[in-house]
């Protein structure tokens, strides 16, 4: 039983890295034709991906720049498995027994930290700067974030995903997005945060520190972080579907309910300059946590 | 580790094959993903800025600027290159990883152009780097650029943009060029 | 038994004597004095042991010219005059030695004649039995204190000895007058004949007036509050000996004298007359030598204060409706306390006639370059300020249980009073010990009365474990005490130190073995013994200045520690943690911060004097749960805890005492020490607070973690120093193990405890690496480092897991705790600590990548070029303390059954509130976490990665450090490129706010306004003899007015 | 211009004119050129120094200093001039007063080898790295010649003399 | 009784040169009449009407002597007290003396060094 629960979790895993570069080239897409330009094919993170990853040289500063992709991929690959995509399904449910929502937000921060690790060993200033710039970001939007996650925690009395998936069932209004909406606000807003997009774009930040941390990676590291990268994505429109959105009921419902989620913060990111990094953790602490307080406060009355 | 020891790539890089069953559709896709190095070293480079933006789009090519030369498989050499400006382009381009390409723009790489008599503008870019695509025009048109970018995507699809290989192989021919005009590759520390 | 007349005939002659010989042969003068003095000290020495062994029964009379007592004087010598006698010519023969070392005053006849005289008076006082015949002594006594005052010629002594005998002059006319009208009332002289008479207590207002005459009296040489101004100023003008004879024997005579006059003639309000000048004279003067620029002002300040304690202390005593047992308490407490004062205080004046400098300033370095001084000087200091071992501190727990339920206020006083002591003399210690070095004068008598010091302490100490308060100890505990103070004396090498106390320590844990139960005991016992024995052996190659007393006071900390755990009485958690603080501030003074051992001194001083007034008043010592004793005596027992975790409010002192502190030294602080804390705090809430009544205060508590987890953390983040980062980050982490205790749930405790040993592991290596580099690189100044993980890839290895523990990332056994705690949160609903916890471990991650960054990686510096390796101790301990955070990783109930088994003991805590289930591993009523899977997934999803692509990756070149895309430019050194300064200041704009240092402001506030208040109040001892004299008439009227009222 | 009545009366004017209404130009003495900038620059509301340049009078075997000051008041130009040996060029520099000619002097020093004592970083290499000839500048340099000796000969085409054919092109078209 | 009295004004006026005069010669004196002030008291308090001095050395006073003789022990007081109070002057006095040599000054307002 375990192992074809393997295979299934490592067909899934294949399966969201696809989309995750699907979603991608779909972005680009979206993003050149709000700039009234035609943009490159949908496929071309494909393309992009697999450039990389047959480049003939690389240069390695070190053991830990070395390892970095590694941890930055697996942190990815794992965050997207502890997410079951359907709540029941045997197959689709990935690693969700591995652990509950504690373990996820914790996870989470694997990948990028083993990436910083390995930047940081590169010995490029960029490097240092835009880890400690995502640092204290994530710093901000992890607070409306652990707001609203906490509100649904005590709301449905569990911490596992499956627990939230399931006290949201049985039609439209029962999902968190209709019951705990100021909570629902205040992470969708901390989710523009955790994709590093425009108004938050403060990590690559390509203008200033020419994409930041990753400055000295090339060819197949680059490819693993990519990969990594776009995973890691779609693993959060999957918790974000599962939280808010009422879990998906079958595989076609994930889709959609992820391309919906996946389409809130490009629509965001292509209208708004960038914000420095003291605005953008001002920002998250005041409006978002004061949406999430809204919330927290009710549910405290009510308990 | 001196102050001005000196970082650069002496040792030969060995050989490297460049074949094998997938070469075809490796060539097809780093035909349609070449990453430019954002590095403007003349008066072309403000072409650049229209073939990459909305007007002219040579994203649809596939092409998109990076930030750093780790990350390029394509340097721009868009005007004259002086003896300062060619220690940092040479530079550039050896912290590129292969497979990577030389566009060239506009005359004066080719043949010193109206600069042909200056004491500061070198004459011929290919005796310093293997250079892949010629585009000429005393700064082309973006038109002429992405024409030159279909041509490079073809001479790559086709497996005849071996610059680097050309580079690797008889790398001594090009350092003595380079060495010829430049004496030693100690930088001035421009902190004024 | 010797008849003590022959001592006051022998000193009377001699001194006439020695006035003869003087002109003809000075030498011989001198030896023959030494010899009154010597024959003397052997007299009342053979009477005191005689008293002491039980061979003199009952008190001897000395019948004067064959009368009987009522009409002819008599000496009456009971074992209080004996042991004062003795007391008094020991002082004369220590001071005299320091005199002939130092250089007698001129003219040196008529000082050597006034010397005998002065200590024949004191003797006479405390021995005689008749009232006219005090009269006489005290008269004796004052002029020769005049004329040795006045003996060192300068304005200051002239100044002083003319004050002196204006208000000396008052105070006798006093006596002499209440002398006669009691003669007039009573008809009788004799002490015993007028007792007889009046034993039915004073009735008569008349009696009562002539009786507040005397004591009135007595009270101005007592050095009263409002009168004192003459005794602080003969203390600073006078020359020291003389005064070091004055307040060590002179003034305890008086006393005697005091206390036997109230026992003769019982006052009924003498109790309250004793309480309001003995409490007023206590607090006012502690406080105002608070901020005393004048070394001997301030001695002088403190010896008036310990009057004034021991004033209060006879009020007691001699209070009718006090139980026996008390009245034995205090007697005790009186005698210690009148020792302990003598010797200390007279050693501190001999030594301060060493240092010719007369303000504190002056004192700087002072103990740095001569040891005899700084044992003399430490010694005495510490007994005076009631430090563990020495008398002063048995006298004060003596004195807090003696006093009567229904005066708890006193027991406050007596502790503000403590506290502020403690205050001003550290800060007189931290100052003397700063600085380089400075010559000092030749002194031989001081260290001989601060080994007597230490030898009376040896008996104390016995008598105090075994019958009189009887605070139960293993045996175990205090043989190995005293053996960890044995390795001082193998003072040879680093070596061998660090040998033998491991091989101490390894003694220690077999004999303290079968102690290890699964109870809340056993658990924290094992953690003292078996993490103090790893951290003991990170300690070897320790900085080369490091004193020679580091290791006994290190197993001294783990020893006592261990003594703690073990303790069965609220009493022994007291004594044993008082000598786990004085240690540990032993420890901490030896490293560069002299001011962060002050700091930590007085916060923990002040924990601990909290802690003694909570368990005063609870009603049994017994460590068992009880119903609910009220909230005050919890929250003062767990202020002392909080300040030992460093808890929000009281913070102030962890930064700088951490990072101060000597490297080898501060992985135990954090490590284990701060535990103690949580220990206390488990022991308040189990056995002070029963579940139901104390949840406001633990829910106040829990506040208080959160808050001291995210403000410390937040700190952490903008810390330039390695071990002032740590400092904070440990802090911080403890604020969680704070909130896990203050759920009391299962699974909150399962937590706090989970979080003990974890904080333990990963904290202990974070500084036992840290140590490691400062010891290679040199300074803890993290823009200096950079690029180590090339010189020490194993320290960064270590450091790595150890960060990835502390941050609670998934695969290591830091998730654990922080999964328990906040499943332990949610389970409990206190929502908006769960927020701020989560907030405060997401600041965690700023600061654990600072550390990897700032140290290890980017760019190696030009100086830091040829570091090596850590040393191998530091290195071995870092590999023993990496193993448990993997293995605890991957299955973590290898540490929580163990938890599960001591918390099972503990009612209310049964059931863990999570169990084990195959396939997903803990499950709580919340959420599931599979330990095991997710290791077992990272490692092999790792290790399949890495090999896909070492398979298929492009050909990898090896690059030098400073070959970066630079713009095309080369990179002169790797200065240019290291980025290892200033790593967070725009997040510090973003936050600038939060981190304004509001708490230690208001610390500091609080301390200045104290001086201030001091200051104003001491502006009252104006110089002017008139106003002095104004002050004693008023004091006077005052006592006879409103004490006669016979109630 | 009443400007230059005054400094005739002050200085030892050798050359002065008024090319425009808001140009004028002054020649001095190699002595006299920094007292006529400084009273210029404190008296006469002369505060920026515009540039400073350097022309190669081969025949006569001087350098001329072409000092260019700006009056942002009255918006008036200024040119002062003098002559130096061009043997052996050598004059004091004026960064003291104005910080930026410490870069004019540098490039004049690279380009024309005209020595300003005093000048700092004169030395370092502003535009040519490398430069292993005489300072280009100077007329007697034959750039074309040492640009096909250095930079490589350029294959001409068969039978034309560019820098003959550049210029016939030219009067060609002056003529039209 | 009127030697009663007569001492405690004695004293009271020792008592009020001391707090008052700003002369440190003036004080000692003061000192001394108070001393003699108490002299007196003691003697007072001992006076029993009607009955003379203690000394023994009439025939008529060799009987029965304790009715006709005046309490004899603070007489005895006395004695040592005077010897006390002069010991206490010359001390004083010598102070007085050394401070006079040391700041040629009998002014108090000079000896205020040691304060606070």
């Amino acid at each position: 039983m375990m192992w074809a629960k393997i295979f299934y979790a490592f067909l899934a895993l294949l399966g969201g890295i696809a989309y995750g570069l699907f979603l991608g080239g779909v972005s680009r897409k979206i993003t050149a034709r709000m700039q009234n330009r035609r943009g490159p094919t949908i496929w071309q993170n494909f393309i992009d991906l697999w450039k990389l990853f047959r480049k003939k040289t690389a240069i390695s500063h070190g053991v830990m720049f070395y390892l970095a992709p590694m941890f930055r991929l697996v942190g990815g690959a794992g965050t997207f498995l502890l997410v079951p995509i359907v709540v029941g399904n045997p197959y689709l449910s990935n690693f969700s027994f591995g652990g509950d929502l504690i373990v996820l937000m914790y996870f989470m921060v694997l990948g990028c930290l083993g990436m910083a690790l390995g930047a940081a060993e590169s010995g490029h200033p960029h490097a240092p700067i835009g880890v400690t710039r995502g640092l204290s970001q994530m710093a901000g939007y992890e607070l409306p974030f652990v707001i609203s996650v906490v509100v649904l925690m005590i709301a449905d009395k569990t911490t596992s995903i499956e627990g939230i998936v399931r006290a949201q069932q049985g039609g439209i209004l029962h999902w968190h997005i209709f019951t705990h909406p100021f909570a629902a606000a205040a992470a969708f807003i901390s989710l523009l945060g955790m994709m590093g997009s425009y108004p938050f774009q403060v990590v690559l930040a390509p203008q200033e520190i020419a994409i930041g941390p990753p400055t000295e990676y090339s060819s197949t590291f680059l490819s693993y972080m990519f990969s990594g990268r776009s995973v890691f994505a779609v693993a959060k429109y999957l918790l974000f579907m599962n939280l808010f959105l009422g879990g998906a009921s079958n595989l076609l419902w994930a889709f959609v309910k992820t391309f919906v989620i996946f389409l809130w913060p490009l629509f965001i990111t292509n209208v708004f300059p960038r914000f420095r990094l003291e605005q953008s953790v001002l920002f998250f602490w005041t409006w978002p946590s004061l949406f999430g307080l809204i919330d927290l406060v009710r549910i405290y009355l009510v308990r | 580790m001196g102050k001005d020891k000196n970082y650069f790539l002496n040792e030969k890089p060995e050989k490297m094959t460049y074949g094998g069953v997938f070469r075809k559709i490796n060539d097809w896709a780093r035909a349609r993903s070449l990453w430019v190095v954002a590095y403007g070293t003349g008066c072309g480079s403000i072409e650049l800025r229209p073939t990459f933006t909305s007007r002219f789009d040579a994203e649809r090519l596939g092409m998109r600027m990076v930030g750093t030369p780790r990350q390029a498989d394509v340097l721009i050499i868009s005007g004259y290159l002086t003896v300062k400006t060619l220690k940092r382009v040479i530079r550039v381009y050896e912290q590129m990883q292969s497979p990577k390409y030389v566009v060239a723009l506009g005359a004066c790489p080719i043949n010193g152009g109206m600069y042909y008599d200056s004491y500061n503008a070198i004459n011929r870019l290919d005796l310093y780097l293997p250079v892949d695509v010629w585009i000429t025009g005393c700064m082309p048109r973006p038109e002429a650029i992405l024409a030159g970018f279909k041509r490079l995507q073809g001479l790559i699809d086709s497996g005849k943009a071996d610059g680097w290989k050309k580079y690797i192989e008889n790398l001594d021919w090009y350092r003595e060029n380079q060495r010829k005009i430049i004496k030693n590759w100690r930088m001035p520390n421009y902190n004024w | 038994m010797v008849n003590p007349i022959i001592i006051i005939g022998v000193t009377l002659a001699s001194a006439f004597f020695i006035g003869i010989l003087q002109v003809y042969n000075r030498i011989w003068a001198r030896v023959f004095f030494l010899l009154t003095l010597a024959f003397d000290f052997l007299v009342s020495g053979v009477n005191f042991y005689g008293f002491i062994t039980g061979k003199i029964a009952k008190p001897i009379l000395v019948k004067i010219g064959g009368f009987p007592p009522p009409i002819g004087i008599n000496l009456l010598v009971g074992k209080a005059e004996a042991a004062l006698g003795f007391l008094i010519f020991t002082i004369a023969l220590l001071g005299a030695i320091h005199w002939f070392v130092r250089g007698l005053p001129q003219p040196e006849g008529k000082a050597l004649i006034l010397f005998l005289l002065l200590s024949l008076g004191a003797t006479g006082i405390s021995f005689t039995g008749d009232f006219f015949n005090l009269f006489v002594f005290v008269e004796i006594t004052s002029i020769a204190a005049y004329g040795l005052v006045a003996s060192s010629k300068d304005e200051k002594a002239l100044e002083a000895a003319f004050k002196y005998m204006v208000i000396g002059s008052i105070s006798s006319t006093f006596i002499l007058l209440g002398v006669v009208f009691l003669y007039k009332a009573t008809g009788s002289l004799n002490m015993l004949d007028i007792a007889g008479k009046l034993a039915g207590g004073i009735s008569s207002a008349v009696l009562a007036l002539i009786t507040l005459m005397i004591l009135a009296g007595l009270l101005i040489e007592l050095e009263v509050f409002p009168v004192n101004g003459w005794a602080l100023d003969v203390y600073q003008g006078a020359d020291p000996v003389v005064v070091a004879l004055l307040a060590g024997a002179a003034v305890k005579a008086f006393y005697l004298v005091f206390v036997k006059t109230a026992h003769y003639l019982p006052l009924p309000s003498f109790f309250h007359l004793a309480l309001l000048f003995g409490g007023l004279t206590y607090l006012v003067s502690q406080f105002f030598a608070w901020r005393q620029k004048d070394v001997r002002r301030l001695l002088g300040y403190s010896s008036v204060a310990q009057l004034g304690l021991l004033i209060l202390v006879a009020g007691f005593f001699l209070n009718p409706s006090v139980s026996s047992s008390s009245r034995l308490m205090m007697g005790l407490a009186m005698v210690l306390l009148v020792f302990n004062h003598s010797f200390g205080k007279s050693s501190l004046f001999l030594l301060a006639d060493n240092v010719k400098e007369r303000k504190i300033e002056g004192w700087r370095g002072v103990l740095a370059s001569n040891p005899v001084f700084k044992f003399s000087f430490s010694t005495s200091v510490f007994s005076i300020a009631g430090v563990p071992p020495f008398p002063g501190f048995w006298a004060k727990i003596l004195l807090i249980f003696a006093i009567p339920r229904n005066y708890s206020w006193v027991v406050g006083l007596v502790l503000l009073g403590a506290l502020a002591e403690v205050v001003y003399y550290f800060r007189f210690y931290r100052i003397a010990s700063e600085g380089k070095g400075k010559k000092v004068g030749r002194n031989l008598a001081s260290p001989l009365i601060s080994s007597l010091i230490l030898i009376a302490s040896v008996p104390v100490v016995w008598g105090m474990f075994t019958d009189k308060i009887h605070i139960p100890v293993k045996p175990e505990i205090l043989l190995l005490l005293g053996i960890s103070l044995l390795v001082y004396f193998l003072g040879a090498s680093r070596l061998l130190q660090w040998i033998a106390s491991l091989g101490v320590l390894a003694y220690g844990i077999y004999s303290l073995y079968p102690y290890i139960k699964p109870d809340l005991h056993g658990f924290f016992l094992a953690l003292v013994l078996f993490g103090g024995a790893v951290l003991l052996l990170a300690t070897y190659p320790g900085s080369k200045k490091l004193s020679s007393s580091f290791y006994p006071a290190y197993l001294v900390v783990l020893f006592s520690m261990a003594g703690l755990v073990l303790s069965s009485t609220w009493l022994s958690v007291f004594v044993f943690w008082e000598i786990m603080s004085w240690a540990s501030f032993l420890l901490i003074n030896m490293g560069k911060g002299k001011k962060a051992a002050w700091i930590y001194a007085v916060f923990s001083a002040a924990g601990a004097y909290a802690m003694l007034g909570g368990i005063y008043l609870l009603p049994s010592l017994s460590l068992a749960p009880g119903k609910f004793y009220g909230l005050l005596p919890a929250v003062l027992i767990s202020l002392a805890f909080l300040v030992k975790m460093a808890t929000s409010p009281l913070h102030i002192w962890a930064r700088d005492a951490y990072g101060e502190s000597p490297d080898e030294f501060t992985p135990l602080l954090s490590g284990i020490m701060s535990k103690m804390g949580v220990f206390g705090s488990g022991l308040v809430f189990l056995y002070v607070l029963t579940a139901l009544s104390g949840a406001g205060f633990r829910y106040l508590l829990g506040w208080a973690g959160a808050l001291t987890a995210f403000f410390m953390t937040l700190l952490a983040v903008f810390q330039d120093d390695l071990k002032k980062l740590l400092a904070y980050s440990s802090v911080g982490q403890v604020g969680y193990i704070l909130i896990g205790l203050s759920l009391f749930t299962p699974l909150g405790w399962n937590a706090a405890l989970y979080h003990t040993v974890n904080h333990f592991i990963f904290k202990g290596l974070l500084f036992v690496a840290a140590a490691g580099i400062i010891y290679r690189v040199g300074t803890s100044y993290l823009p200096h480092m950079g690029g180590l993980i090339r010189r020490m890839p194993l320290t960064f290895f270590a450091t790595l897991l150890a960060i990835i523990a502390l941050a609670g990332i998934p695969p290591l056994s830091g998730f654990a705790a922080k999964w328990l705690l906040y499943s332990a949160l949610i389970e409990k609903g206190w929502i908006f600590i769960t927020v701020v916890a989560f907030l405060a471990s997401t600041l965690a991650f700023l600061y654990c990548f600072k550390i990897l960054h700032a140290v290890f990686l980017g760019q190696l510096q030009e100086e830091n070029e040829n570091v090596k390796e850590a040393p191998w101790p530091i290195a071995l301990v870092e590999v023993i303390l990496l193993i448990p955070l993997g293995v605890l990783g991957a299955f973590p109930n290898l540490l929580l059954n163990p938890i599960n088994k001591v918390l099972s003991g503990i009612p209310g805590m049964e059931n863990p509130g999570f169990h084990y289930h195959k396939a997903l591993g803990i499950v709580s009523k919340l959420g599931h976490w599979n330990a095991f899977f997710l290791m077992v997934f990272l490692v092999g999803s790792f290790l399949l990665a890495l090999v896909f692509f070492a398979l298929t990756s492009a050909r990898i070149r090896k690059v030098g450090q400073l070959d970066v895309g630079y713009s095309g430019e080369v990179p002169r050194a790797p200065e240019d490129l290291h980025f290892g300064y200033g790593l967070y200041d725009h997040f510090r704009r973003a936050v600038k706010w939060l981190i304004y240092p509001l708490v230690s402001k208001i610390w500091r506030g609080i301390y200045q306004w104290i001086g201030a208040f001091a200051e104003m109040g001491r502006r009252i001892y104006t110089g002017d003899v008139n106003t002095y004299a104004a002050y004693v008439i008023l004091i006077s009227i005052i006592i006879l007015y409103a004490f006669t009222g016979v109630k | 211009m009443e400007i230059l009545d005054k400094l005739k009366e002050k200085f030892e004017i050798l050359q002065s004119q008024e090319k425009r209404k808001d140009l004028a130009l002054v020649g001095t003495t190699e002595k006299d050129l920094i007292p006529l900038l400084v009273y210029l620059k404190e008296y006469e509301g002369y505060k920026t120094l515009v540039m400073i340049s350097c022309v190669d009078w081969i025949e006569e075997g001087k350098f001329e200093l072409v000092y260019n000051l700006w009056n942002p008041s009255k918006k008036h130009n200024i040119l002062v001039k003098t002559k130096i040996d061009r043997e052996a060029p050598k004059f004091q520099t004026i960064y003291k007063i104005w910080p930026q000619a410490e870069a004019y002097e540098r490039e004049i020093h690279e380009m024309f080898g005209v020595d300003f004592e005093g000048n700092p970083t004169q030395h370092e290499e502003l535009i040519l790295e490398d430069w292993d000839d005489i300072p280009p500048m100077r007329r007697d340099f034959d750039t074309l010649k040492y640009s096909m000796e250095k930079f490589g000969e350029r294959e001409p085409k068969s039978g034309i003399i560019i820098r003959k054919q550049i210029s016939e092109q030219y009067d060609e078209w002056r003529r039209k | 009784m009127a030697f009663f009295v007569a001492s405690i004004l004695l004293i009271l006026i020792g008592l009020y040169a001391v707090l008052v005069k700003r002369n440190i010669m003036k004080i000692v004196i003061g000192l001394s009449l108070m001393d003699t002030g108490v002299n007196v008291l003691i003697i007072s308090l001992g006076f029993i009407r009607g009955r003379t001095a203690p000394i023994v050395n009439i025939k008529d006073l060799l009987v029965n002597t304790s009715s006709k003789v005046v309490d004899p022990l603070p007489q005895a007081l006395v004695l040592t007290a005077i010897v006390i109070g002069v010991a206490v002057t010359a001390v004083a006095l010598s102070i007085v003396m050394l401070m006079y040599s040391k700041k040629k000054t009998l002014e108090i307002e000079e000896y205020k060094e040691l304060k606070w």
